[in-house]
Parts: structure tokens; sequence; C-alpha cells
């Protein structure tokens, strides 16, 4: 039903042309692209991300990370070239010596980026003011080996890589697949190192993962060895029948679907319940930032996702909560300290964040979508500011904040604070819930059938006899007091709140995990919050890449720039979105099953009775 | 949409509607009580109503005042460069920009990079006027090559996507350009080279710093050029006409493509002018100094009336006036402390307050018509 | 290849689509479409709602590119032509709604329809052109054009085309959502324009009205051309007065 | 006019500027009860602009405008549909990613009550309510016969023809379960076949669904097809009002909106 499952692949093979000729190519595309293959090379080496991730290895003394990067490029560049557009009515050709050719110079021109940098390197010094362009760099690049190795062996990684790439056109479909998964299964579980190996030592089986991970991090020769037979196994027979079986489930229907899909959760939950029992308290730790953002996610999600509001300013909720959290239940409190229990608190801060909801949103929401954005940032910065002011220090510790906040005590059963993190983990998971219940049942409501309204046409909507202003108030509020959970667990988490904890950035990196997962999807945001601030990490928290952390703010802002472009609708996004954002593609897809209208004259009366 | 705005006639109104009329008031309230607060402290701090208001205030100086006025407005005409970028793209295209702000801190670095290299020749000091244009030409180059490139790579591509789109995919290039530089130039902050003394001097009868009258002149220079730009070339009907209607505009035989580059140029290239008399007033630079310019400014051109390019200059210097002089003039009368680092608060608070009382800015909008529908 | 004669036989049309096809994403909008317009002629091109018509006036602009095919425009294929070149080269179109420029004067609006041309004689005679045959946009110059009434606005809309000087001219659903009266005046204005010697296309619903005054036309569906004749054989064509003209 | 005492609708000496141009002059008019009231006029006559003014979706500058005999001033756009004012719009407006059964529940808005709570305790209230709105939404689409129901229902309202959109929205403002009907152009667009189909629609919408209804239209067909009574709107002011036989032959009508040869094509059709 959605774009994804037209793309090839998925639709029944059309029948191929024979194969361009070689040198028949679109030679300005090849530049073009090419060029800025070679540009983006260039511009990685010199961020200093190569030299960085040198020091994490992907397979030991194999590869680092670091080459992972740029060799990459030259191999998708090589693939990408031999794209060829599907429309109905053109002809597509079958792969060959143009697909090898266009991908062996593209592939070339790409990596003499890099080619040119190190003869550059050789000759210049700018590393004032271009921090990286340093002798380590230039190591790197040449591979210890002077300037003049440097300089051919990139021409030569690129054409292998771009011939690779393009010559990946060639293979048919399931060994494709087969060898990318390989290569990306490979990549994968070293990326999750830190969380695999946790999980195998775990179950008692460190001899396992010393088997498998070097000393000093990345897979072993064998451990490489087994996973990418593993992948390329399970991708060659397993994907038909995962196909298969999501087919089946979506085809059951009333109480048979939600057996399934009961079923799915259930298990999710087993796994969520178990894995923390199993790693140790570092990757706990990890889980429990990860939560901590899936909740903020899931908040701004009914404010974004689904009522359509741009609220820029959202970490203001989670500052309210964090900071209402603190002055009821730490004794240090400056001005007032009634050292509530956690969840007395907690009314509070949910009483707190609806009235701060509602007074910041009052004057905004009647505004235009970008007006909105603007201000709810503003209203974001000034209640930091508030916060740290010597104004209000009396109340809420300027820039010193308040410290020594307590733990969640359960009932008398348990304290957790941030010295246990699977406590804290298991806290968050339960607000998770909640937040996952509140957004599915409110979306297949009255209330959310009218947000919808709202995010398609307000004027319409407001005709139709949907108080805009309420129901959008409504969102913004319900969106508020999610975050402010968050915000409340965190104080009592980390055991002090600074306005530091606070800034406007927290709210980007929220929208982006929002929108790289999928507007208005519960699943899609629960894995961009994993991927994203798992894998790379928050606004101040280490994510499994620590390596990462001085680059994460321009991966972030590359993927959201690319995800706009190329999907905007997210990750895994919902159905809708994918409709709003994919209107023409729907509709073709809708008419190739002869399901459009096509009506002019009386062709309606033969469109609904060929049905009915 | 009009009927959002434009109250209608007869009185009854929802609960949302008398608690803006609530906080208008308020608003108001706030600014007369604070500035009643701040001549009675004037006149005398031990009357009464001084006392009530605010009894450890102090008041401030006649030179003190203007000095403060002065830093405003040449603060605020930095805003008002800026704005007009966000306003002329918003006209055009219909969004905000978000990662003008960037190019604006891009021009600031390239400064940065020739004063020092020119400095290093000792050109800076003993010929400033001539390297001043060399670094001024420098940045408007990078800022406009910078703004050119970014639409065509990230917002091109999006023309005719749902409104929010382009938005979200501003915010992404502002966080890449603004890391962008933190990993190229690294994180530190980089110092400009010492200025003459008399650009740090006073001058005139109005005591005013010389780079503050640079600021200034510069700003009106840039306005009178983009006045005559947009009123009174083909280029500038070309403008208005995309402006507007941009397929039928094409339909006219105008490049609707390169009157939009256009646009982006001319906006980059007045950012970069804004970059370089930041650099020279504050005398530094990091990567994260072009984002709360950039948020003023766009507030700059909301408060003036977005896509009016008066309005923008004249939002400017409301923003830029109101954030220096308002602390004092209206928060500390009242009794806050510590005023000064509210700063960016009450410039973000004017931005909330105009809109609540006038919200389609002081001069109004000029919009697109699918946007005035 | 056309069951109508055209106007003048042998000669080369003025524009022609041969074999166009065009796309939007996937979606295939013209299939294979072939017309031709002859110096001098009046034809229109009839289809509902999603047929295609828009599309057609699209490609023969270059708003869209075909993806196949060619589209002619005075013995010269301008597949890879900008708008602003066929506008010079001698085509425009008047857009369905008129779509002025609102917030410009009437002034501005027919200045823009010059935009591209350089001499500022041939200009100025055929401002005076236009006063003449629209006495009304004359006393009208200074005012805002999104003042205008609905009549005046159709008025400048025409003449703003006029001013680029075309060989030929497109109407876009000249008469959708009009007064019965204006349509009236308005196609009283396309056949004044007709008669002092322009080529004109005319995209319509209304084949009533549109097939009155035009000499040939074709009938569009689903991007298909599916009938091609003269007027006067359309009008009285079985299939086309059933599904357009509401007669069973 | 079935000499009930009050009218349905009445407007006062209504009149809306905008920016100094007088869109509506001190216009007069009332409806009345299970009426059917066809508004005409030349393009700008300000037949849209009044239609916005009764489901407040502009300012008016004066007057009044009275349903069931109170005002209207002062409502948001969603308070008069709440009093029983639905619209449709003249370039059709649809929630066109939302499915076809979903636009005409989300209709319902203002007849249902449920909120926040009822969603999240999955009461037994909320789900009966559910219900019935469906079964209403459903109820209004089958007016159109098979068009939009069955399959359809859960198809997004992008994939309908241009027909079945105005059909859809027609539905969507029926299902606020309205006292009065506002149709801005309702056959525009449509060919010959697809608007006498839907003329006799809107005769069915009186008698069956009870519904009051105004509607503005430029197919003078359908015009004397189905009003009771003809409004002509001029500069924004009251032309003249009547049987359609007695205005389209009001030689005001004539040289102000219909033209010479209209009468003329009218004559020899019918």
């Amino acid at each position: 039903m959605t774009a994804t499952e037209m793309r090839p692949g998925a639709a029944p093979e059309p029948e191929l042309a024979p194969p361009r000729r070689a040198l028949d190519q679109n030679w300005r595309r090849l530049a073009r692209m090419g060029a800025v293959a070679a540009f983006v090379e260039v511009f990685i080496a010199l961020s200093g991300m190569p030299v960085r991730l040198d020091e994490r290895p992907v397979i030991v003394s194999i590869l680092s990370l670091g080459y992972v990067f740029i060799g990459a490029i030259p191999i998708v560049v090589g693939n990408r070239i031999g794209r060829q557009v599907r429309r109905e009515g053109v002809p597509v050709h079958k792969a060959g010596g143009y697909e090898l050719l266009a991908g062996t110079l593209a592939g070339a021109v790409a990596a003499a980026g890099l080619s040119v940098l190190v003869a550059l390197l050789t000759h210049f010094d700018i590393r004032e003011p271009l921090v990286n362009w340093s002798p380590q760099l230039l190591d790197l690049l040449s591979f210890n080996r002077g300037p003049v190795f440097g300089v051919l062996i990139w021409l030569g990684i690129g054409a292998v890589g771009g011939f690779i790439g393009g010559g990946l056109r060639l293979l048919p479909a399931r060994w494709r697949r087969t060898l990318v998964t390989m290569a990306a299964t490979v990549v994968l579980i070293s990326i999750l190192e830190q969380l695999v190996a946790d999980l195998v030592s775990g179950v008692r089986l460190e001899p396992v993962a010393d088997w498998f991970y070097g000393r000093r991090g990345g897979l072993t020769h064998s451990g490489a060895g087994v996973t990418a037979a593993i992948a390329g196994v399970a991708a060659f027979f397993g994907r038909g029948r995962l196909k298969a079986a999501r087919a089946h489930v979506q085809s059951l229907e009333g109480p048979a679907r939600t057996r399934a899909t009961s079923l799915m959760i259930l298990l999710t939950a087993a796994i969520l319940i178990v894995v923390p029992l199993l790693v140790g308290s570092l990757t706990n730790e990890l889980l429990a930032n990860v939560g901590l953002f899936v909740l903020l996610a899931l908040g701004l999600n009914i404010v974004v996702g689904l009522a359509g509001i741009l609220d820029l300013g959202y970490v203001a909720f989670f500052a309210v909560g964090s900071y209402t959290a603190a002055v009821l239940t730490a004794a240090t409190s400056p001005r007032i300290n009634p050292e509530f229990p956690w969840f007395v608190a907690l009314i509070f801060v949910v009483v707190v964040t609806g009235l701060v909801g509602l007074f910041i949103g009052a004057p905004v929401i009647r505004m235009r979508g970008d007006y909105l954005a603007i201000v709810t940032l503003g209203f974001g910065e000034i209640i930091r500011l508030l916060f740290l002011s010597d104004w209000l220090s009396g109340w809420f510790g300027g820039a010193q904040g308040i410290t020594a906040i307590g733990g969640v005590e359960i009932f008398g059963l348990t304290t957790v604070d941030g010295t246990n993190p699977r406590g804290v983990f298991y806290l968050v998971l339960v607000f998770c819930a909640i937040a996952i219940y509140v957004s599915w049942r409110l979306e297949r409501s009255r209330l959310g059938r009218a947000w919808m309204a709202v995010r398609e046409d307000e004027t319409v909507a407001e005709a139709m006899g949907i108080n805009t202003v309420n129901v959008k108030l409504l969102a913004f509020v319900v969106g508020a007091v999610l975050g402010s959970f968050s915000g409340a667990i965190f104080a009592n988490k980390v055991g002090s709140v600074f306005p530091s904890s606070f800034l406007i950035l927290v709210s980007m990196v929220i929208l982006v995990v929002v929108i790289f997962g999928g507007m208005g999807s519960i699943v899609g945001v629960i894995a961009g919050a994993a991927l994203l601030i798992g894998v790379l990490g928050g606004p101040k928290q280490p994510g499994l890449l620590a390596e990462f952390s001085e680059f994460k703010l321009l991966i972030y802002g590359a993927l959201l720039v690319w995800m706009m472009l190329a999907r905007p609708e997210g990750l895994i996004p919902s159905a809708r979105r994918t409709r709003e954002l994919h209107q023409e593609e729907f509709l073709q897809d809708a008419w190739l099953r002869g399901e459009v209208d096509t009506d002019d004259g009386n062709g309606d009366a033969q469109g609904t009775e060929g049905r009915s | 949409m009009i009927g959002k705005w434009a109250p209608r006639t007869g009185a009854p109104r929802t609960g949302v509607d008398k608690f803006l009329t609530l906080l208008r008031v308020l608003a108001v309230g706030l600014v007369l009580v604070g500035f009643a607060a701040f001549i009675a402290q004037e006149i005398n701090t031990d009357n009464a109503f001084a006392q009530w208001a605010n009894p450890d205030a102090t008041g401030l100086s006649g030179a003190g005042f203007r000095g403060l006025v002065i830093a405003g407005i040449s603060q605020g005409a930095m805003y008002g460069l800026i704005a007009l970028g966000y306003s002329m793209v918003y006209g055009v295209l219909g969004f905000i920009n978000f990662a003008h702000g960037e190019v604006f801190m891009m021009g600031a670095m390239t400064g940065w990079v020739t004063s020092t290299k020119l400095a290093e020749a000792g050109l800076w000091e003993s010929n400033f006027i001539g390297s001043f244009v060399i670094v001024l030409f420098g940045s408007i180059l990078v800022s406009t090559f910078l703004a050119v490139v970014m639409e065509r790579v990230a917002y091109r591509p999006l023309r005719g996507a749902p409104r929010l789109i382009p938005l979200i995919t501003s915010i992404g290039v502002s966080f890449f350009i603004q890391n962008m530089s933190i990993v190229l130039f690294g994180p530190a902050t980089k110092s400009y080279p010492a200025r003459p003394d008399w650009v740090k001097n006073k001058h005139t009868a109005l005591q005013i710093e010389g780079d503050k009258i640079m600021v200034i002149a510069a700003a009106a220079t840039s306005m009178i050029l983009l006045w005559y730009l947009v009123e009174r070339t083909k280029v500038g009907k070309a403008m208005r006409a995309v402006a507007e209607d941009a397929e039928i505009a094409a339909l006219m035989g105008i490049n609707v493509n390169r009157t939009i580059v256009t646009v982006f140029a001319v906006g980059g290239a007045f950012a970069g002018i804004a970059g370089i008399m930041w650099g020279i007033d504050f005398g530094s630079v990091i990567g994260h100094t072009g984002f709360l310019p950039g948020i003023k400014a766009f507030s700059s051109a909301v408060v003036g009336g977005i896509g009016h390019l008066g309005g923008a200059m004249v939002g400017g210097l409301f923003i830029g006036i109101a954030e220096a002089v308002g602390p004092l003039l209206i928060l500390e009368p009242l009794g806050v402390s510590g005023v000064s680092q509210l700063r960016d608060a009450v410039a973000f608070a004017m931005l909330i307050g105009v809109l609540l009382l006038r919200p389609s800015g002081i001069f109004g909008e000029r919009l697109r018509a699918e946007d005035r529908a | 290849m056309s069951d109508s004669t055209p106007a003048v036989e042998g000669a080369t049309p003025l524009l022609e689509m041969r074999q166009v096809n065009t796309h939007y994403g996937a979606v295939h909008a013209l299939k294979d479409v072939n017309l031709a317009i002859y110096a001098g002629e009046m034809v229109c091109l009839l289809g509902g709602n999603a047929s295609g018509k828009s599309t057609t006036l699209k490609t023969l602009l270059g708003m869209v590119k075909p993806s196949s095919g060619q589209v002619v425009l005075d013995g010269e294929v301008v597949n890879d032509r900008s708008t602003a070149y066929r506008v010079e080269r001698g085509v425009t179109m008047v857009p369905e709604n008129r779509r002025l420029f609102q917030r410009l004067s009437v002034r501005e609006n027919l200045q823009l329809g010059a935009y591209l041309r350089n001499d500022s004689a041939g200009i100025a005679s055929d401002l005076e052109w236009v006063f003449e045959l629209f006495p009304r946009v004359k006393e009208r110059l200074s005012q805002k054009s999104g003042t205008l009434s609905g009549g005046e606005q159709q008025m400048v809309a025409i003449g703003r085309a006029l001013m680029s000087r075309p060989k030929v001219l497109l109407m876009d659903e000249p008469s959708m959502g009009l007064a019965p009266a204006l349509v009236k005046q308005n196609f009283e204005l396309i056949e004044q324009i007709h008669a002092a010697g322009l080529t004109i296309f005319m995209v319509e619903q209304n084949a009533n009205m549109a097939l009155s005054i035009a000499d040939r036309g074709w009938v569009l569906q689903t991007g298909r051309v599916v009938l091609d004749d003269t007027a006067e054989n359309l009008l009285t064509h079985p299939d086309l007065r059933a599904s357009y003209l509401g007669e069973a | 006019m079935n000499g009930s005492s009050v009218p349905l609708l009445e407007i006062r000496d209504l009149s809306i500027e905008f920016g100094g141009l007088k869109a509506v002059n001190g216009l007069n008019m009332e409806v009345n009860d299970g009426e059917i009231v066809s508004v005409i006029g030349p393009n700008g006559a300000g037949k849209t602009t009044l239609f916005n003014a009764i489901s407040a979706m502009v300012p008016i500058t004066s007057g009044d405008i009275l349903f069931e005999s109170s005002s209207l001033l002062g409502l948001d756009a969603n308070q008069v549909t709440a009093r029983g004012i639905a619209r449709t719009f003249q370039n059709v407006r649809l929630f066109t990613n939302m499915t076809i059964l979903e636009n005409v529940m989300v209709a319902q808005h203002c007849r249902t009550r449920q909120g926040a709570f009822g969603a999240l305790l999955y009461t037994r209230a909320f789900r009966r309510e559910e219900d019935e709105i469906r079964a209403r939404g459903e109820e209004a689409l089958s007016f159109f016969g098979s068009r939009l129901v069955g399959f359809r229902l859960n198809q997004p309202a992008s994939v309908l023809s241009y027909a079945n959109r105005r059909r859809l929205e027609i539905a969507r403002a029926m299902a606020t379960q309205p006292k009065l009907l506002l149709l801005d152009e309702p056959v525009a667009g449509m060919n010959p076949v697809e608007s006498a189909e839907l003329t006799r629609l809107i005769g069915r919408l009186r008698d069956e669904w009870g519904f009051a209804i105004i509607f503005i239209e430029h197919d003078m067909s359908v015009v004397r097809e189905v009003s009771d009574r003809v409004i002509v709107l001029n500069h924004g002011e009251l032309l003249t009002e009547g049987l359609y036989a007695d205005v389209s032959v009001d030689p005001r009508v004539v040289e102000a909106y219909l033209g010479q040869e209209t009468i003329v094509e009218d004559a020899i059709k019918s």
C-alpha cells in the first residue's frame, strides 16, 4: 500500500530492455555526481572524522571506521549512478557494461578528491584555520607510504569501489541483497560491540565475547567471518519467509489479528524486561538514556506528528518537569522543600506542566505554523533563562541548579536513582508504556481524527465544527505532560538539575529523532530514538559510538536534510504520513490496482459497478 | 484565515480569547508600570512609587541611557541586515530559512580568517580601510556562495513540498553548517585582530563609537541599495512577480530559479556584511555565534511584518533597542535583579508581545497569494 | 494522422506535439499525444477533470518536460528549451482563473507580459494595441489589479499575454467559474483577438461553447486523444454528446 | 415560502469591507425552513463572501446575521457549525489524506462528546459513540449511491475523481447534521450528466433530509431546476430576488449577469 512496496523488487519484475552500450554514458551526470562525491570525501577527510575514528577498528587490523566512511562513498556513488527511473511506458534496461563503466569512473572521480587532497596536504600548510589539515591526515590517507602512493592508491580504491558498486546492479536481486546485508551486518555488529559483548557476558559466555571481539575493540577475523556467514545465510534464505510472515499477519482479521499483535507486544515486553537483567550497568545506563529520549520523543510526536504543531521549544516542558520534581523532592531546594515522595511530586509535576503548557500554548496556538515554531523556541529559551537568572535563583538556584536530589522511592520497596540504572530503565519503561498507550488510544479516537483534520486544513476543520484552538491546545498539553514525566525521572536519576541541561539543542535533537523515525508513527519514533540516541548519543549523553561525540550533531544535521530530501516520511513511517508526502506515487499505485476513479464522462458508473 | 486574526463584531469569545486578552492587558500593563517606575526613580529614588516598585534601583544616568540606545541601534541594525535575508526568502518561498543565521556566522568566520591573515601580513594595522574592504568582500563572497549552494542542494528539490518540510530541512542545514564550522575550524573562540583606535573611540557630538557608526552606515547603505534593486530594476520586478505567483512569473518568461537564487544571494550578501560588523564590533566568533542573532533577526522580520523589507529593518532596530534598554527600563524598576542576564528573554518576550498585539507585524505581512488565502 | 483538415494544406504547423508522453513522477499523464496547430486557426482541446488538459498546456510551455516525443514550435524542436525561450519564440498562455499579480498595478502586470522584450518602441505600440482592444484597461492602469472586477481582470490577463506578442495564444479554461454574461463576453474577446490575427489554442470543459467558435478540436480522456475532428463533426459526435453535452 | 412566521436565517443590513473595498453592502435577505435558495451574480458580486460571513470565516463590518432568531455574531466558525449551518467550498477542500469514512466521521465532531478520558479508558460510552459516528457517516455517504461506500470507505479521499470529491464534500457537510446547507458552486467542473444528477440530489436533500439549502451557482440549468427562489447580487448589493422565471427576464439581471444570449439558449433548451 505504501510507496516502499512499489520499489523495485516488490513489484513484479518488469520486462527488461537490452543493456545500454557502455560508452553511451550521460557524461554530465557522471561528472556531476562524481564531483559532488569528491567534495563530500574531502569534507569528511577535513572534518577529522577519519583520523578520529581510526582508533575504532571494525575488523581488527584490517579496517577501521575511519576508512569505512571514506571507502564506502565510491561504492555508493558507483551504485547510484546506474540507477534507472522506473516509469510506466518507459523501458528499463538490463544492467551491463554501462553500469560497470559508469560505476568505475564515478568511483574514481569521487576518490580523486582525496588524491588531490593528498597532493595539497604535502605541499601546503593551512592548519590555521583548518584544524585537521594535519600530518596525521596525510599519513592516514597515504597509508604511511608517501604522497605518490597516496595519490595513486585512492584513484585505485575509488575505481575498484565504484566497480563493485556498479557491479552490484548486475547481480540478481537476491545475491545483491545478501551481499549488502552481510556487509551492513558486520559493521553493525562491530558498532554494537558494547551491547553485544555485555549481553554475551551477561549469559556467562565471556569466552565467546573474547573470541568475537578483539582486545582493543573491533571484530576479530573469525568473528567477522562468522557474522558475515550467518547474515548471508539468513538474508539469502530468510527474506522471503520474513515477508511472507508479515504478509500473513497483515492479512489476518478480527480476533486473529488482535492475537498476533498482542503476541508481538508481549514478546517485545519480555525482551525489554529480560535484557537489562543480563547486561551490566554501563549498558543499562545507555538503555535508560535512550528510554528518556523515547519518552520525550513520544510526547513530541503527539504535538508534531499527530496535531501537526511544530514545537521547537519542547525542552521547556522537560525543564519544568525536572525542576518541579527537583524542588518538591530535594531537601536542598533553596526556597521551598517539602521533600515529597517522588510519586506525590509527580502529581504536582503533571499539574504544573499542564498549566505551563496552557500558558505557553494559549498565545501561540492560533499562530501560523512557522511563527508558532519560532515563538515556541523563544518560550523554550525564556524558560531556561529564567531558571538561570539571579532573579529566580532564590527558587531554583540559578546556574548552580539544585543538587542532591534523592531517588525515586517505589512504594517503600526500593529506591531508584542514578546508581541503579537498571531500576531507572524499568521506571522509564513503565512511563514509555503509558505514553505509547496514550498515543495509540488517542490517535484512534474522535480527538485523533480532529487532530488529523487540523493538520490537513485548519480552516476547513474549523468550518466542520472542530474547535481547532481547543483540540490543538489539548495536544500541546498532553505532549507537555508526557515530556514532563521524562524530566521528572531525569531529575531524580541524575540527582541534580542545571539550566545547562535544557538548551534549545535538546528540543532540536528530539525533533530530529521524531522526524528521523517517522512523524506520527509510534514504532518509528521509538526506533529513531534507539538508533540516534543509542548509537550516536544524545545532546550530552554518549552513545555506543562514543568516538562520534564531536561529530554527532553534524551527522544529525546531515541526516535531517537527507531524510527530508529522500524519505520525508521517516524511517518507519505511519501509513498516513506516507500518503501525505507521496500523494502522486500513492495515486499511481492505486491506479495500477484499478482503485482510482477515472470518471471523466460516464466512467464513474463503470468504475463503481465493476467493483460492487 | 483572516477570521482567525481579525476580531468579529460582537463580544463573547472563548476562554482562550479571554485569556489572551488578559495577557495582552498584562503585557501592556507591565511595560507601562515599569516605565512609570523608571520615570519615578529618575525623578527621585525616594518617592513612594519608586520605593514600592524597587527600593534598590539605582536609576540610569542620561549618558548611560544614550549609550544603551546607541548600542541597541547598532545591534538592531545588524539584526535588520540579517532579517532582510529571512524576509526576502520568506516572501518568495514562504518558509523560514532557519539556516540563514549560520550564513551570517560563516560571514563572521570568513572575516576572522581573512583579517588574521591580513594582520599577519601587517596590513590590518597599516591600512585598516583597505583591509576592511578586502575582508568585507571576502565575507560577502563566502556568505553569498553558501546561501546559493544551500538553496541548490537543500531547498530547490523541495519546492512544492508541504509547508513544514523545508522549514525542518532548514533546521537540519543550520545544524550542519554550525557543526561544520566547528569540525573544520575547531571549537575554540576565534578572536579578530585588535581594531585601530579610531574605531574604538567615540566621535561626533553624540559620542558614538566608530564601529557603531560603521554598522549604522552599512545598514543604511544596504537598505538603499536593496530598495533600488527591488523597486527600480527589472530583477526586482521579477522578484516581486515570483514572490506573488511563481508559476505565472515563469509564464512571463522570468527565470524563476535564477530569481530565487538571486534572492538567496542578496540575502547572503547582507548576512555577510552583518557578519563582518559583528566580528569587528564584538571582536570574536565561534560556531554558535549564528544561532541567537539568527533567531532574533527572524523575530525582527516577523515583528516588522514578514515579506516587508523596510519592516525587517525597523523590526531589527526595535528588537535591538528593546533588548538593550528594556531590562533596565522596565524590568529593573520593577524589582527584578540581575536584569542584564535577561536580555535574550526580553528580545523573545518582545516578539511574543508584538505577535499578541499585532499578529501580522508592525507593517503587516506581504505573503504569497496562496498563503493569504 | 488527423481526420480533420488543417486550415492551410501542406503548411507546417505553428505548434505541434508529436507522440508526446509526460509523467509526473510515476504517473503517466499524457500518452502518445499528437496535436498540430496551424497558423491562423482557432482550435480547442476538450476533456473532463484530470484528463490531462493542463498537463498538455504545461508540456507545450515547457513547465514540465515530456519523457518522450517532441514538442515543436514553429519548426524547431523545443523539448529542452525553457519556458522563457518558448515565450520569446511566440507562445504564451492566459491561465485559468486569470491569476494576475494582484499586488502589482495593471501597468506593471502588462509590463511583466513584455518582460523578455527590449524594443521599447514595439512594447509601446503593443500597449496601444491592448488599449485599443480593451479601452477599459487604460482607465485602470495605475490601480492594483486585485481590485478590478472579474471582467476587467480577464481583459488584463489577455492583455498581459498579448504584450509578449505571441504567435499562438493558449487559453486555459476561459469559461471556468465565470458568470454566464462574462463567459459570453470572454468568448467574444477571444473571437476578437482571433480576428486580429492570432492563432488560438483553447482548453475547455464547456464543449458547447468552445466548439461553437473553434475550427477543430481534440478530446482527451485519461491522457489519450480519443477524438480528433472538425468542430462541426465533434458537435454531432454521439460519444461526445453523450458524455459532455449531457444528451443520452 | 412555506409561511412559517420566523425565517430560519435572516440577514439584516449586512456589510463587509476589505481594506476599504465593499464586498457586501447593506444586504437584507432571509431563508425559510425547507427552502432552496440560489444566489447568483457576476464574479466579484460578493456571493462567496456572503457564505464566508454566514459561516464566520470573515469578520463583518456591520449588520447582523440571525439563525433561528439568535445572532451568529461573535461566534467562531466551529460554533456556527454547531448551531446547524454546514458548508462546502468553491474549490473542493477535503481532508485528502484521510479516508473517505474518516472525512465524514470527523465532521461529526461538534455533535459528539467523548473526550480524551473516554478514549484512554476505552469506556463503553466511547465505543458506542464511535459506532454511532461510523453508522451516521456511512448513512451520509450512501446518499450518493454506491460511489463512496463499500471498498472505498477506507481509501484516502485523494484517490477520488473530481466529481466524487464534490460529492464527498457534500456528504461531509451533511454529516455535521445541519439545518442549513451552504453549497458553493456544487456542480462547477462537472459535466452535464453529472450536474443533472447532482441537481436531482439537491432536491432530495431537502425532501428526504429536511435541510434548507442556499447555493451559489453559475450554471443556470441547475438554478432553474431546483431553486424555490433566486437571489441576485451585484456589487455586494441585492439586485433583485424572486422566482427563476421572473428573475431571469428582469432586464437588470440580464444586463448585469446573464447576458442576452443565455435567455435565448434557455428558451431553446426548454
